[in-house]
């Protein structure tokens, strides 16, 4: 993939874009088993996040990644914060050095991030988080990269498994984070992280495609 | 929504002003980190106790920083928990030499972050030791959940450990007391009206005219259950029985009886609460050494109650009386 | 209604068992005749202060009962004043031969319920004298109106008055210091919301969800205005304006700032409005020597707030800054 | 009039009961310019009186109405336990020594529990307390005696006038008690005071109407 980091600029645009358009949406999933931030916390990050990378024109995308990282980290609090802050961080790692970023650079930044995440939350798949979500983009994205499809049509992929994974959320019972404290009351609700996750890689499989080509 | 605030994302930081203004011989606020600093810290010697949360639970935890309880607290957003930038700025700012407590309350996001700025401290050779605070016995089964949330315990531990470590006890003594008063403490909480979080602008959650939640923490989240109104002294029961049985409390203890209001519930309705927890309490043979009344814990403008035990010996009693001197809480100064 | 009560008709007994319950070691109480005794009354040779109106406005004044500021508190049921039957008992159980002062907050019924109680008391041989409390600058025309209403400084006046009383001050001294609190303190109140009368069982006036009523009092009337809802700002300006022309306060003099949540209102949003009166009192040149934010002065779980500046001199400081030991104001002892 | 001590103790059960059923209208007018307590002022004083008389079975109504007051006076409190109390006291004072209450008793008794609540409340017409209930129906009453119609009729054009005083109230600027706070507002609201003192004239006229002829 040729000009990666005016690429990652541009997705780091797109997703706060789509954070900023969604705020009120997932803070609303948020209301339902959780505290009601979800939305304000992820648009705060990312209106923090986007004058910093757009100071950094010119940059690798690693750098870009880390920038995002930590501002997330400095400015989203919450459950988020860590947990988003930690898959850039991850993310930034698995690409250190790469200037032209191709399938298999992504399927690990990916796999980085969602360990990360794992790792973070100490959370596995079926506690209906963001790792629900991610869970299936990331396999997804893998299975495409081995059959050897262009990033693109990886990307479409991993974005249609999210939001699968997303909504597969809905009848699940929480076991993490704050939406288990309501026990059975969490069954029949989104989970925002999922949510939000959802969105962000749908908002990257976007950008690609219309760089793409 | 009706509050009483400018632009709903300022309200963090023109409270903190706010409280710059109103105790400038107590705090030294940074309004733009959100940190809120007690005025001579860092103290030579003296273990740094310091607390941090999402805000909209005032006076927790900025209402409690001076002499004899913490030495800084981390506002987050309301009812998000502060970032690790917030956290690794106070730390700093107490450490005296002695080391640096965080008293954390047990939910993802505070344990996470924290957990972060504590690395962050360590890696600047500050060392540090964490004590998480959960005592709600609403959250029964941890195997099933993120484990018992930190509630009203919070106030009690802060207030004992910022004693202690008053008295230059060592960073162990100052922990252990911490960890004394967490295995010592159970809590309960129940709504009967939701709040509404400024940026959100709406309730987080609708309850009937004849409906109240039980089992609710402090962040305007639903609680365990919903039931229809029944009276104080009904609910009274449904809250200290859990509670009771939990650790459990037994017949000769000596406990601190702490009735917190959730924000939006008048003093009245407290004492009616008190006077129900102290029948149950004489009935089953508990003193009420020290009782602490009033809205110490909140969700904003939440309506509602909070119940919360320890359970004394000689050591808590006499660092529950110690002097402390913070916007919210003074005695003995 | 939904309200942390049993029968609507008990509340204010209940209430006093409670605090009964929770202060033994500060207060004495009867529930039934309802009044709240400090523990150790009568003292000999000291001035017994006693105040009094309806409940729903707690803390005061039964909050404020103990060393350094009452000695006695009659609470009426809700926002109704009390009758002269308490006060003469309150009268009789602080009198320690140096006679007893009345706080009375300026309203027909307190002032006539007070006035029956001293003509009883002085039958008695108990020398009584009473001071009216009229600081609300909300009621403008005291030719067309009962007067201006007591409100937020009663607090202080409570707090002053008690202190010099401590000092074993003669009748005249106590008199005369608690006069002149109320000749140098101004107040105004707003609300967001309404509360709801126990017995009542729904809320005294409807506001819209964009509106709110400027110039209230404390029982839950409605306001001499109602106004489209503003921001804290501009609500602190509407009400702090009318407050300094009054007096009126002057460049270089230092007040007493106190805001005051009226029950419902987190402290958040008290801070948030203090920040704004600190800036439009720093304009004006004038200066917060002392200040107190908190709900002291409360009708039940009625949102909004009120501000109230006393212009202090050396004396007044230095009764303020004196020791107070009572449920809701503590410190020094 | 025969048997004054029994017809008094029929006015007090009369007025208590009365007191009940309206409780709630007069908390209702009271909270539109009040507080929202004159009603349950009113019911509890009453409810306190009311088991105190009965016991004085046979005592003469000076006896029963200065119970009324002293009880009245330490159980109502607000501005409306002082304001009845002295009404009743003032009253019972002019019944002193009666035991065969005849009209002119009566007006002298209503007289003088006028002036004690003009007194005690420093009240005059026109200021939208009970006084303007009260005023027109003393008035009525002295017209009616001095015309020399019998007492049933006379209380029955008292209690007529107290009713239109009542009313009168509604387009009055109130300028005493709390609805003086409200100024220009108070203004199209009936007065709570003046209510509960035209509803006691009228449990007064029924009373000796029932026990007359
Ligand atoms: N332990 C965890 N592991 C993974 N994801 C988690 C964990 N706890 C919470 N989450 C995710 O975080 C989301 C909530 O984020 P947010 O509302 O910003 O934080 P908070 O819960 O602190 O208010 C949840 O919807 C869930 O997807
Ligand atoms: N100064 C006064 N003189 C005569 N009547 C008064 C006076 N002040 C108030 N009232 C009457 O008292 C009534 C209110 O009584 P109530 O609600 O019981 O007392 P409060 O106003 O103390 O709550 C008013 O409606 C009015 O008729
Ligand atoms: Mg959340
Ligand atoms: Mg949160
Ligand atoms: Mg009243
Ligand atoms: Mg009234």
């Amino acid at each position: 993939m040729g000009n990666s980091d005016a690429i990652t600029l541009e997705i780091l645009r797109r997703i706060t874009e789509v954070m900023r358009e969604n705020a009120e949406e997932l803070t609303r999933l948020d209301s339902a088993i959780g505290d009601g931030d979800h939305g304000t916390n992820m648009a705060r990050g990312f209106n923090a996040v986007l004058p910093k990378v757009e100071a950094m024109a010119g940059q690798p995308p690693s750098a870009l990644l880390k920038t995002t990282a930590t501002t997330l980290i400095s400015t989203v609090g919450g459950a988020a914060g860590p947990l988003y802050g930690t898959a850039f961080l991850r993310a930034a790692t698995a690409l250190d050095g790469k200037n032209d970023i191709d399938e298999r650079d992504v399927l690990a930044a990916f796999e980085a991030a969602l360990e990360g995440i794992k790792a973070r939350g100490k959370a596995s798949p079926g506690e209906k988080t963001m790792v629900d979500a991610l869970t299936p983009a990331v396999d997804a994205l893998r299975a495409a990269v081995e059959q050897g499809q262009d990033l693109s049509t990886a990307l479409d992929h991993a974005a249609a498994a999210a939001r699968t994974g997303m909504e597969a959320t809905i009848p699940m019972l929480a076991t993490k984070g704050r939406a288990s404290y309501l026990g059975e009351r969490s069954i029949g609700h989104q989970d925002p992280g999922a949510t939000s996750s959802y969105l962000i890689v749908q908002a990257i499989a976007d950008v690609v495609r219309e760089n793409s080509g | 929504m009706k509050k009483l605030i400018n632009r709903p994302e300022d309200v963090v930081r023109e409270e903190l002003e706010g409280m710059a203004a109103a105790h400038p011989d107590l705090l030294r606020v940074d309004p733009e980190l959100q940190v809120i600093i007690r005025k001579d810290a860092p103290i030579e010697g003296k273990v740094g106790v310091i607390s941090g949360g999402g805000s909209g639970h005032e006076p927790l935890h900025g209402g409690f920083v001076g002499m004899g309880m913490l030495d800084a607290a981390c506002p987050g957003a309301v009812f998000t928990s502060p970032v690790p930038d917030q956290m690794l700025e106070a730390t700093k700012a107490v450490n005296g030499g002695a080391g640096v407590l965080h008293i954390v309350k047990n939910y993802t996001g505070d344990v996470m972050n924290f957990e972060l700025a504590a690395e962050l401290a360590q890696a600047e050779g500050i060392e540090v030791r964490s004590v998480i605070i959960n005592d709600d016995v609403a959250v029964q089964d941890s195997l099933y959940t993120a484990g018992r949330r930190g509630v009203g315990g919070t106030v009690l531990a802060e207030k004992i450990t910022g004693a202690l470590a008053e008295r230059k006890a060592s960073l162990d003594e100052v922990e252990a007391v911490c960890r004394k008063v967490n295995e010592n403490v159970r809590s309960m909480g129940m709504a009967l009206t939701s709040c509404t979080v400024p940026t959100a602008g709406k309730p987080t959650f609708e309850l009937g005219e004849n409906e109240m939640e039980i089992g609710i923490g402090i962040h305007g989240e639903p609680g365990r259950q919903r039931l229809p109104l029944a009276s104080a002294d009904e609910i009274t029961e449904m809250l200290v029985t859990p509670i009771l049985e939990d650790l459990p409390f037994r017949r000769g203890d000596q406990v601190l009886a702490f009735v917190n209001g959730m924000g939006g519930t008048p003093l009245m309705e407290l004492y009616i609460v008190f006077r129900q927890l102290h029948r149950i309490l004489s009935d089953r043979g508990i003193t009420i050494a020290r009782s602490l009344v009033g809205d110490y814990i909140t969700s904003l403008e939440m309506a509602g109650v909070s119940i919360t035990l320890l359970r004394l010996d000689d050591q808590l009693i006499d660092l529950w009386d110690a002097p402390v001197h913070t916007p919210a809480l003074r005695w003995g100064v």
